[in-house]
């Protein structure tokens, strides 16, 4: 009888004998990441649930991810299957706004240049001796936009999600601090005091409409790898749109985007064990994360550069830093920059054009990496 | 395929793709405007 | 090096030359669809998702419906299960309100009439050697009820499914048009010019409460296999009619009803692959899907004069055509085509007795037809 | 079973059996209406 009541009292307080250094280690991440997100405002709709969610998995025996651990269930319900990122994206379609780049395509390109960080940085990992799924995992952190860098990374280096989603998500929201020393460093200050002339003609309701469903089948057709990327994101802004659905449109905005949020951010707080977690290899992953997010503003804004001489002075180039995906942060960043230069400079609207540029980019710079790999045979 | 290989073409097709598609997408948002001109609007 | 980057570029591309002519037919319905659904306004929350999802499973080798593609998993998260549908009905019960039916239960009948246009189609597609389970799919266009007709044709004609919801929408919203000809032909004028008496007993609230219950008791145990309609509904309306579970019944009507709206509408256009869509039978499966609705108006209408004979010129038979279950049209229907005859003329309620009638005749005329099958050992 | 006693079984119980269910209903629904009458009501 005794022995029945020690043997069942072991089973209590065996977390604590089970504790490793590394969980220790993960728990002190995890509440650095939840003080980020309460007191810093860092990304706290994704934070809090990843730092809980690091905290749950790192309790000894609780087992929350194993076979049938109900963190397991909840990853397997939407982040195995990548489901939760994309129907994210058609929140985050039915939320933008794409009239300001209707109004000036031009501006597409910057979106493009703001995407380089991706492949340099994926070629620097291969360098660093990353294998080649794992470098492309590393890479698409650059594309500065969580469901992006979530999407690929469980699909081919499940083994980084944790690290590569935590890297996209806080860089995002270090923009504003990243971005304005490369910015002043790369232009004269008679580049940044540059107004940019708005007779632009916006765009029709038809053409907004046509918009999605165009992007979706040529952007489809050239690199179908990334068409549930592409797809979800162009749903929703067909949806918002379009007009006539604005129940759907209101239920990816919040319904959906909110309860697939709270599910995909301890999900991924869950991949964050210390006993696999904490590697050297996490903290490279994190250093070139940073870098790739550099990288993405340098060529920004050279691109934004070399675009203002062939437009002949049409395009200030503190707007190529802004070609980036993380929206709405980085036309805030860049319209305040220039702000600072000359106090009547309002380039917001033209910033967020380039920064909706970007979106589409970088989804469509992942498209092209998915579909490339594909045609080389690396994937299946 | 060498790493040095893989990592070389990505980052020419990566960059040079996604420029490529990018311009193609801003002529396309170019035609749509004109097919679909503002003024057309009123007369729906 | 060379053949690395001609390999890559390989990947990109490869979509528009494996286009077959099958999916350019195929997005150029899906756009059809779309205009439909915003310049038209043809049920925009069921085709705008359907047209997207068309568009999306047509373009080449992004296998979105492939095993592990994320159109796939949707489906299968509630198509495949049929769970999409049956929560839909629970937010259809939630907004029907069925006291206009309890204050004059003999109108009942007419939503019986109003389905028999199913079980003739069916009989006439087997006639053009439809096999005996796709017959039930196309005649249950019939029941003029989206869910339904999802329903029974996911679970015995799944490669009917995108034909049959398409038929079943367009054809629902095309009530307005199809059957003021069908009325005016089978009816004379002096029927159309009578008025009915609004002396009936509204119902208690008991009665209302009590309805929902007994129904599903007394139609489960008759139609056994057609429960997963019949209670879905039923839970609805006894959410709705008891009024303490607002939050349940709201959640009911907008959460639910308009997150699986989204996701059962795209599941749906992603069964139109061209390769799979573009057959005669497709064709035929549309046509027979519009007589079905025509013979269900014939048929109601020519109940409502037989009622009309039989109690003494009781009932204007142009409440008969609103017995079918496209809900609010076909009411709003008789109500405008009595006002046309006889500017006095308020059919309203009536045919919303007999419009909520057809809406439980098409569920139990679904629930009649599974259990007959099953009676008859063709399905399980 | 042949494809035409199939449709023909369909036609004649299919209709039938819904016209007789909903039959019973509507006489359910009267049923309804009697054990709760309407100024039983008030009485809640």
């Amino acid at each position: 009888m005794f022995d029945a009541i020690v043997n069942g009292l072991s089973g209590l307080g065996a977390g604590v004998a089970h504790l490793h250094w590394s969980n220790l280690v993960m728990l002190a991440v995890a509440g650095l990441l939840l003080y980020l997100a309460i007191q810093k405002d860092v990304e706290p709709l994704l934070l809090v649930p990843i730092g809980f969610g690091a905290i749950l998995v790192n309790i000894p025996l609780a087992d929350l991810m194993a076979e049938e651990g109900f963190l397991r269930t909840i990853y397997n319900m939407g982040v195995a299957n990548e489901i939760f990122p994309l129907l994210i994206f058609v929140g985050i379609g039915a939320m933008t706004d794409f009239g300001p780049l209707l109004e000036n395509p031009k501006i597409f390109l910057l979106g493009a240049a703001g995407q380089f960080g991706i492949f340099l940085t994926l070629g620097l990992a291969l360098m660093f001796g990353f294998s080649k799924l794992d470098a492309v995992a590393i890479g698409v952190i650059g594309a500065c936009d969580g469901p992006t860098a979530i999407y690929v990374s469980s699909k081919f280096a499940p083994h980084l999600l944790g690290a590569v989603s935590v890297a996209a998500y806080s860089y995002m929201s270090l923009v504003p601090v990243i971005q304005p020393p490369i910015m002043r460093l790369l232009t004269t200050e008679k580049e940044r005091t540059m107004s940019m002339d708005s007779d632009t003609k916006p765009a029709s309701k038809a053409a907004k409409i046509a918009f999605p469903i165009v992007i979706t089948i040529v952007g489809g057709l050239i690199a179908p790898k990334g068409l549930p990327l592409l797809g979800t994101v162009m749903l929703g802004n067909l949806m918002r749109e379009c007009g006539v659905v604005n129940r759907l449109t209101k239920a990816s905005e919040n319904e959906i985007a909110n309860v697939v949020t709270l599910l995909l951010g301890i999900s991924i707080g869950a991949t964050m064990d210390g006993r696999l977690f904490l590697k050297g290899q996490t903290m490279l992953v994190l250093s070139f994360g940073f870098l790739a997010i550099i990288l993405d503003t340098v060529c920004g804004v050279l691109f934004g550069k070399l675009m203002n001489l062939f437009t002949g002075g049409k395009i200030n180039p503190l707007i190529g830093a802004a070609g980036i995906s993380a929206y709405p942060m980085a036309a805030r960043v860049a319209q305040r920059e220039g702000l600072k230069y000359n106090q009547f400079n309002f380039l917001l609207m033209h910033a967020i054009g380039a920064n909706t540029g970007g979106q589409v980019g970088s989804v469509m710079a992942a498209a092209i990496m998915l579909s490339v790999l594909q045609g080389m045979g690396i994937v299946p | 395929m060498s790493n040095l290989e893989f990592g070389f073409t990505m980052i020419v097709v990566g960059m040079g793709g996604t420029l490529a598609v990018l311009a193609m997408f801003a002529v396309v948002m170019n035609l749509l405007k004109k097919i679909f001109p503002l003024t057309a609007e009123k007369a729906d």
